[in-house]
């Protein structure tokens, strides 16, 4: 298995956080040594957090750089033995499937990781204590940790490699959200939420979908036909995935006995589309999202929306679709009609919200639905559009929570009816968050008016009739969506001032240096999608031909 | 009517039931040790008897004598045993000395 | 062989005398009685050694057990009880279950001795069994006859360190031996029932 | 049609963008150092030069053949599979001739508002938001294709939101403004299916839909793999061929050769169709192929033919924008905005955006009667809806409104029957006199200080003669009196309604026609009551005091249930800082500065000379020059649109009517309202029969269709939300916790079990163990005869077992 290029930047754009822990453990260590005060030991940590991040940034831009848009086949691959006797390798690569995600965690990283520290502009914490201000070497240490799981999930080629990056994904957002959340409070009817509970929430649920997938793992592994490791020597089973594809396409699969009766790449199928529609999220299995993102802190909700959400959509376009062509046939009508329910679902339940975050929340389960239909529409257009959808609300979420999050800042209230007449105070805030919510309802020029139109032009010309039927009912929740961003709009930012807020201030540079590049990409995008499209196309495209052109 | 060995095996039967219930029943560490010599007595009895009718050769008075210098030996240690005892506790009545009891 | 009637007559003589002993020294309410009776014992059976003509046997019955044992059992009566008290009281205890353990010894052994066919001896003449004792003794039981020499020893130092006391034992180890440890006054069961006014609760 | 390159075509829209963007971001700067011209500066200026550049556009195409059109193309915006989007701007005929209205009376519109704005804090914010609007009509007018028209189509929705609810403070303007953006919103839904519906029907896949896009067997593209790599070539280099007009079906074959080498695309000598594709001209291109125009054709879903549901889709998405039975909803309220707004957007362009799309996919609608029968239909109740309605308004920005509404419904019906080119002129014509009307009575509503009833104005003529003298002229072209602009715009239209021949049910033409002629009836009366009750009798207004201003709610007739009180008493900043100038001068009303009048004026000439356009040939005294303008690009459904062919005498009859029409109107409107000698409606609702008085409510109060959309759509929206989002919070959330509590409680069962049984046994055993040994322990007496009572029994066991028992 020969490669075009064996390069390590892929491993260092993985491991560079794991070097920042590593300094920042060595801060930790040498405290004593050098007597460094406990603001000393924040700084540094801080220092130290922003510098990994904008260097995986710079390394994510060289990827960009030398990433050739025109090949399907794997790129930057480092491809070396890991446990041998279970013919576990680690095995990066990246190809058009997985390189806009990539990018797309890099850079979002970056903006979060500024959102998570309180320099550059005025942070009013007396009564309440900011986030930012608790036990940051702890929290450094999870934000890299968390940045290295992302990476790695997004670029292994091991199944067994991607299982263990799924995981080191999900324990430090456990502790973000949990001890830097918001502290425990009991809801009118009488259940406990908060930081803790929404924590171990979404730890449980994802955990629930990762075992059933681990199941699908062990079932592959075993059922999965001879293979080379990396120095040529034979295997009867193996993790790579590069095999385990090929073998997919080969109905390799389709030879191995039925489990319940149901045939294996089926249960497989199902099962991994369970482990991963948990966190895409899909309709039934989407509750953990609002209370994860309302008592999550800002930087953590934006990483949970802007890249956590795109893991399960990753996952579900390198091994469902990928692996089981024919199996991703059958169940397209079943999971495009799970996207559309998403979608209206996700636009009603916004129209009812009360806390800003929530209703951000539910319009992600919304536009994640989006991504769900086009990627069962199995046409070029559709699946581009799923996965410039994903990189659009990618942009565009993170955007709607740091702006969330500069009200909570000031004012400790996410309840859209206390606000009112905004405007009048915060001209800049207004400006950007009418792009925002502008961007997310899907105003043409804007970012995520292409996702959505191509979505639905695909799902038009699908080749199964009822796909229109599955357009025709999405089409509509477009209008909800226009009608609760605005008036959300309307309600917080138009009408009377409420002199509650005379004290609030505009925005901050911390702030600024966050909004504007996202607000700055979501137009970019919006006018000019090429550079998405160059890097995602031919590969997409190719994994359209292979599933509809082989049946 | 001979005198042949069930004869003297019933003696010495009945020396060893009266030795057996001496032992059973004295309260007294001497009595029982009486007891004990006349078991013995049994046993060599049995044994002279035996070589004598029995096999006619030596073999058995040897052991005899074996046996009666056994019976000595005991003896003696076993009475130095009752001195040290009745030493210790002024008394060989065997139901007082129970300190071994548990 | 046929024992002549003066023979048999001899033979029950000296059984009846063995068996009377021993009956004695069971049933004797006196400790000094039943010694003595032992006595008689010792003298029953060594007629009988002589009887069956194991003539070595008989005196060495007689010397050993008569002339030794029985002396040193006289002498641990009389030292471990007091002389105050002339007739020393020998309790027995579980009177019955010892009566049954006798029976049912007697009965054993009679059934045995009566129904198994032991085995005739070629008809020897009377003649003295001492020298082949010997040649027996220092020929093939030679090794049993060192062994016993060894054992006898071995009596011997047990016997002479154990009536020796403990105060030898204990200044081995410390120089100028300390008085030998008191032995712990005890009141007999006798004494622990006086009353304090002497008198002996039963 | 062939491309001719015409690089600075896409300056047009980004001229106004530029200007957007400047004051956007440096507004507030600029207006606190440099004041309000600093802004009007940039702001109006730029437009002006879009229009001048626009003016050139038009000449070399008028100088280039009749088949060419202006091309740009900056860059390839969505390439994907046979999506073949790019941001690239055409200017043919049509869109010149809109081009030219939107920029010109655009400017000119911005030059009214430097005066009508003056004092507003949100001067600069104004502006931006104006020129915002000019970069997205002009992008949606020049759009090459559909999606880049559904930019403008929804960017200018976004500035009429922002425009409408410009006053913020103020929640009724900020309702409008959603309330506007909203139902644009689901029109937009309609337009975005009815474009899909189009594109996947022309593929010609819709019955058996491919696995694969692969490409038809005759398309010879450059690059592989399916049609999606097609890189639509860089500005086509090809020289305008002087194309004189060739018999049809040579057109065909001559055009389809050019364009395909102005493609580029390696295009051999067969005419190289595109499967599908959402450029305007490709569309039209292959659907001019009998072949794939009868494969479209013939394709059915839901029991309609493919061709009449797009376009009905498409017409659904005009409607939202263009106002018109299903969506106008928000027309009226849009009067919130300031007057300029209502002017340029709600008046003389965006609205008319619908109207452009129909004629745009002429050859489309055309195919399909029962589409134009539907266009026309609505087009007509539209007209006479509105018209009835304008009848007793009192604001007069409202009457203005329903003016609007029902002059769009007149070119809606000029359209559906097939006139394409009779509507567009319609919609030029409505641009100048219209803009005239609204730009007018934002002059009279700042004069009398924000009063918009008509009610408490009147006797204006003497006080503001420019404005009057203009607004006549602009009634007088609306109400379609002779040598006017209306009368030949309207007038052409009620002629081709009469004389049609294509609408399904066979005499419709004629209904079709009573129905527009009894709407010009009622434009005509409502028009001039409003001229009349502004203009003429005494001022009622009271003399406006430096701040006594109208505090005390206007006296107005009781028991009418005026569902939109007048806006007496919004206290948008705008009056109070602007009150100063009446301080000075008398307390009455006086005529607005030059630069406003002189707008009024300019637009008041277009008004009365507009119409000499397009002079119907029956007349003749001037060449049809409109009619022959757009000749080439509505040419291609002329033999899909049939007439009626009536001898000359019915034209002249017809137009005789029209002009008895406009003469009766005026009348009466003279009659019940001049010097104001009626105490107006109060007589109509004091008259006798309560039928009257209810007819009268029921008219004044929009026939409660505001209620019932209120009721049906936005109540029962948010009903369902509130259902689903309990839906979730109880049951799908309720689940999850249910499934936390039951491992809760397992964990708890297991501990109990645990605790009872398992351990229970371990101590069982234990405790059985200990008393056992406890009863041992009695054994071990002390007593010596036990032990020899333990040996003889040892020793009788071992004798029974090896003797007595037979093992």
């Amino acid at each position: 298995m020969d490669y075009p290029t064996n390069s390590m930047l892929l491993t260092w754009i993985i491991f560079t956080p794991v070097v920042g822990i590593g300094a920042i453990f060595a801060v930790l260590a040498l405290r004593p040594a050098l007597k460094l005060s406990q603001r000393a030991v924040d700084q540094a940590s801080r220092a130290i957090g922003l510098a990994a991040t904008v260097a995986v940034s710079l390394l994510g831009v060289q990827l960009w750089r030398a990433f050739d848009g025109g090949s399907t086949s794997l790129q930057f691959v480092h491809h070396t033995i890991w446990m041998r006797q279970w013919n576990i390798e680690y095995f990066v690569g990246v190809d058009g499937l997985s390189i806009s995600m990539v990018l797309l965690t890099a850079f979002v990283f970056l903006a979060a990781m500024i959102a998570s520290v309180p320099w550059w502009g005025r942070l009013d914490d007396e009564h309440h204590p900011h986030f930012s201000k608790k036990r940051v070497p702890g929290y450094m240490i999870l934000f890299l940790l968390l940045e290295t799981g992302v990476l790695g999930t997004f670029c292994a080629q091991d199944f067994f490699l991607f299982y263990v990056f799924w995981e080191v994904m999900l324990l430090p957002m456990y502790f973000l959200i949990g001890i830097w959340g918001a502290p425990p409070r009991t809801d009118p009817d009488g259940r406990v939420r908060g930081g803790p509970y929404a924590a171990i929430k979404f730890f449980l649920y994802t955990l629930a979908g990762s075992v059933v997938m681990l199941l699908a793992l062990i079932a592959i592994y075993y059922n999965s036909g001879p293979a080379r490791l990396v120095d040529g020597s034979l295997t009867d089973h193996t993790f790579n995935l590069v095999y385990l594809t090929e073998m997919g396409r080969s109905g390799a699969f389709d030879r191995v006995a039925p489990i319940f009766g149901m045939a294996f790449p089926k249960v497989i199928f199902i099962a991994l589309f369970l482990g991963f529609s948990i966190k895409v999220p899909m309709f039934p299995f989407h509750t953990w999202l609002p209370d994860a993102h309302v008592d999550a802190p800002t930087p953590i909700s934006v990483i949970l929306a802007g890249i956590l959400l795109k893991t399960g959509m990753y996952g579900i376009l390198r091994f469902n679709l990928q692996m089981l062509p024919d199996t991703t046939w059958w169940a397209a009508p079943g999971i495009a009609l799970f996207g559309v329910i998403s979608i209206v679902y996700g636009a009603f339940v916004c129209l009812a919200q009360k806390d800003l975050k929530k209703l951000i929340a539910y319009s992600s389960v919304s536009h994640m639905g989006f991504c769900l239909l086009g990627m069962a529409a199995l046409t070029p257009q559709g699946i581009s559009g799923s996965v410039f959808q994903m990189v659009s609300h990618g942009v565009i979420s993170p955007m709607l929570f740091l702006i969330a999050g500069v009200i909570y800042d000031r004012a400790h209230t996410r309840d859209i009816n206390g606000f009112g007449g905004l405007a009048g105070k915060l001209p800049e805030y207004t400006g950007l968050t009418g792009l925002a919510f502008m961007a997310s309802l899907g105003l043409p020029g804007l970012a995520g008016f292409i996702g959505e139109v191509l979505v639905f032009m695909g799902g038009f010309g699908a080749s199964d009739p009822n796909f229109r039927w599955f357009v025709v009912a999405a089409v509509p929740a477009v209008v909800i969506t226009a009608g609760y961003y605005l008036w959300t709009m309307q309600r917080m930012f138009l009408g009377k001032m409420n002199d509650k807020w005379s004290h609030l201030w505009d925005m901050n540079w911390r702030e600024r240096l966050t909004l504007y590049p996202l607000a700055a990409a979501t137009i970019l995008l919006g006018f000019w999608p090429a550079p998405v499209f160059n890097l995602v196309n031919t590969s997409l495209h190719h994994l359209v031909g292979v599933i509809t052109g082989g049946t | 009517m001979t005198i042949g060995v069930p004869h003297y095996l019933i003696v010495s039967g009945i020396l060893l039931a009266c030795g057996l219930f001496t032992v059973v029943t004295r309260r007294n560490a001497v009595a029982i040790l009486m007891g004990i010599e006349l078991i013995l007595n049994a046993a060599i009895l049995n044994l002279v008897a035996f070589s004598r009718l029995v096999t006619g050769a030596v073999g058995g008075q040897v052991f005899a004598l074996f046996g009666i210098v056994l019976a000595a030996a005991e003896a003696v240690v076993a009475l130095a045993i009752v001195l040290q005892l009745y030493r210790a506790f002024r008394s060989v009545d065997t139901t007082e000395t129970t300190e071994l009891k548990e | 062989m046929t024992t002549s009637l003066a023979g048999a007559v001899v033979f029950y003589a000296l059984a009846a005398l063995a068996v009377a002993g021993a009956a004695w020294v069971a049933f004797a309410r006196n400790i000094v009685h039943s010694a003595f009776a032992l006595l008689a014992t010792f003298f029953g059976v060594a007629g009988l050694y002589a009887f069956l003509s194991a003539d070595l046997v008989a005196v060495i019955q007689l010397l050993v057990y008569v002339g030794g044992i029985l002396i040193l059992i006289l002498f641990a009566v009389m030292l471990t009880s007091r002389i105050s008290e002339v007739k020393v009281s020998n309790r027995s205890a579980g009177f019955g279950l010892g009566l049954l353990v006798l029976l049912g010894t007697i009965g054993v052994m009679a059934a045995v001795a009566l129904r198994v066919p032991w085995g005739k001896a070629p008809p020897a003449t009377p003649e003295p069994m001492a020298p082949g004792v010997g040649d027996a003794l220092l020929g093939p039981y030679v090794l049993p006859f060192e062994v016993v020499s060894v054992l006898l020893l071995a009596a011997l130092i047990g016997a002479v360190t154990l009536a020796r006391g403990r105060k030898r034992i204990a200044a081995s180890g410390t120089p100028g031996a300390a008085a030998p440890d008191p032995v712990p006054e005890r009141k007999t069961k006798d004494e622990e029932r006086k009353t304090p006014d002497g008198e002996v609760q039963p | 049609m062939s491309l001719h390159p015409f690089p600075y075509l896409w300056l047009i829209p980004a001229l106004p963008l530029l200007g957007a963007i400047i004051n956007g971001l440096f507004g507030s700067r600029i207006q606190r150092r440099f004041g309000e011209t600093g802004i009007w500066a940039t702001a109006v200026l730029l437009p002006w030069i879009s229009a001048a550049i626009a003016a050139w556009a038009f000449v070399t195409l008028a100088r280039s053949g009749p088949e060419t059109a202006l091309y740009v193309k900056l860059w390839g915006w969505l390439n994907v599979g046979w999506l073949d989007a790019d941001v690239a701007f055409t200017l043919d005929r049509l869109s010149g001739v809109m081009c030219l209205v939107v920029t010109f009376v655009g400017s000119l519109i911005h030059v009214y508002s430097i005066g009508y704005m003056r004092g507003d804090p949100g001067y600069w914010r104004f502006f931006a938001y104006l020129n915002l609007f000019m970069f997205a009509m002009l992008t949606l007018v020049l759009a090459d294709n559909f999606l880049l028209m559904f930019v403008g189509w929804e960017g200018v929705g976004l500035c009429s939101y922002l425009l409408i609810s410009f006053w913020y403070r103020d929640k009724e303007k900020a309702v409008a403004g959603m309330k506007a953006f909203v139902v644009n919103r689901v029109g937009d839904a309609g337009f975005v299916l009815g474009l899909f519906l189009l594109f996947w029907g022309v593929a010609g896949t819709w019955q058996n839909p491919p696995h694969v896009q692969h490409p038809l067997p005759d398309i010879i593209l450059g690059g592989e793999g399916a049609g999606a790599t097609t890189r639509a070539a860089t500005a086509g280099t090809v020289v305008g061929s002087e194309g004189h007009s060739l018999p049809a079906p040579q057109r065909v074959m001559m055009e389809s050769i050019v364009s395909g080498i102005v493609h580029g695309e390696g295009a051999a000598a067969a005419a190289p169709l595109p499967r599908t594709s959402v450029k305007f001209r490709e569309v039209e291109r292959i659907l001019r192929d009998p072949a794939r125009r009868d494969a479209f054709v013939s394709q059915r879903w839901l029991g309609l033919s493919l061709v009449t549901l797009a376009c009905l889709f498409l017409f659904l998405g005009a409607t939202g924008k263009s106002a018109q039975i299903p969506l106008y909803v928000w027309l009226p309220d849009a009067m919130a905005g300031p007057t300029p707004v209502s002017a340029l957007i709600h008046a003389a362009t965006m609205v008319t955006a619908g109207v452009y799309l129909v004629a745009r996919l002429h050859f489309l609608f055309a195919l399909s009667p029962l589409a134009l029968t539907v266009v026309a239909t609505v087009g007509a109740a539209t007209a006479l809806f509105a018209a009835t309605i304008g009848l007793f308004q009192h604001d007069i920005k409202k009457v203005l409104a329903y003016s609007t509404v029902s002059q769009l419904g007149f070119m809606f019906v000029a359209v559906g029957v097939g006139a394409f080119w009779v509507g567009i002129f319609h919609l030029v014509t409505h641009a100048f006199f219209k803009a005239c009307l609204f730009l007018g009575s934002g002059s009279v509503i700042l004069g009398c200080h924000h009063e918009q009833d008509m009610r408490k104005m009147g006797g204006l003529w003497k006080l503001m003669p420019v404005t009057a003298f203009t607004y006549l002229l602009s009634c007088l072209a609306i109400a379609g009196f002779p040598l006017f602009s209306g009368f030949f715009s309207k007038d052409e239209i009620l002629w081709k309604v009469f004389s049609t021949g294509n609408l399904v049910y066979h005499s419709g033409g004629f209904w079709l026609y009573v129905i527009a002629a009894v709407a010009a009836l009622c434009t005509s009366f409502y028009m001039f009551r409003s001229f009349f009750m502004t203009f003429t009798g005494k001022y009622r207004g009271e003399p406006h005091g430096h701040d006594a201003h109208a505090s005390s709610p206007s006296t107005h007739d009781s028991g009418l249930t005026t569902h939109d009180s007048p806006a007496a008493s919004h206290d948008s900043p705008h009056d109070s800082s602007h009150s100063q100038p009446a301080a000075h001068s008398s307390h009455l009303p006086h005529e607005s500065p030059a630069s406003m009048t002189v707008v009024l004026a300019i637009l008041g000439a277009l008004a009365v000379v507009g119409g000499f356009l397009g002079v119907p040939p029956l007349l003749g005294f001037l060449p049809n020059w409109f009619e022959h303008w757009l000749e080439p690009v509505f040419g291609g459904s002329e033999h899909f649109v049939h007439w009626r062919h009536y001898p000359h005498a019915y034209e002249w009859g017809l137009m005789g009517a029209s002009v008895v029409i406009a003469f009766l109107g005026a009348a009466v409107a003279w009659w019940l309202y001049y010097a104001a000698r009626s105490p107006i409606p109060g007589r109509l609702m004091a008259s006798g029969s309560p039928l009257v008085r209810r007819v009268h409510r029921l008219i004044y109060n929009k026939y409660y269709v505001d209620e019932v959309y209120g009721r049906v759509f936005v109540d029962g929206g948010v009903g369902l939300s509130r259902g689903l989002w309990w839906i979730d919070a109880r049951i799908v959330d309720g689940l999850v916790n249910l499934a936390g509590r039951i491992g809760a409680l397992c964990g708890m069962l297991q501990g109990w079990i645990d605790r009872v049984f398992v351990d229970g046994l371990v101590n069982q055993v234990g405790d059985g163990i200990v008393a056992g040994g406890r009863r041992l322990r009695g054994t071990q007496s002390g007593r010596v005869q036990t032990y020899v009572y333990g040996i003889v029994a040892g020793c009788v066991m071992f004798a029974l077992l090896t003797y007595a028992v037979p093992w």
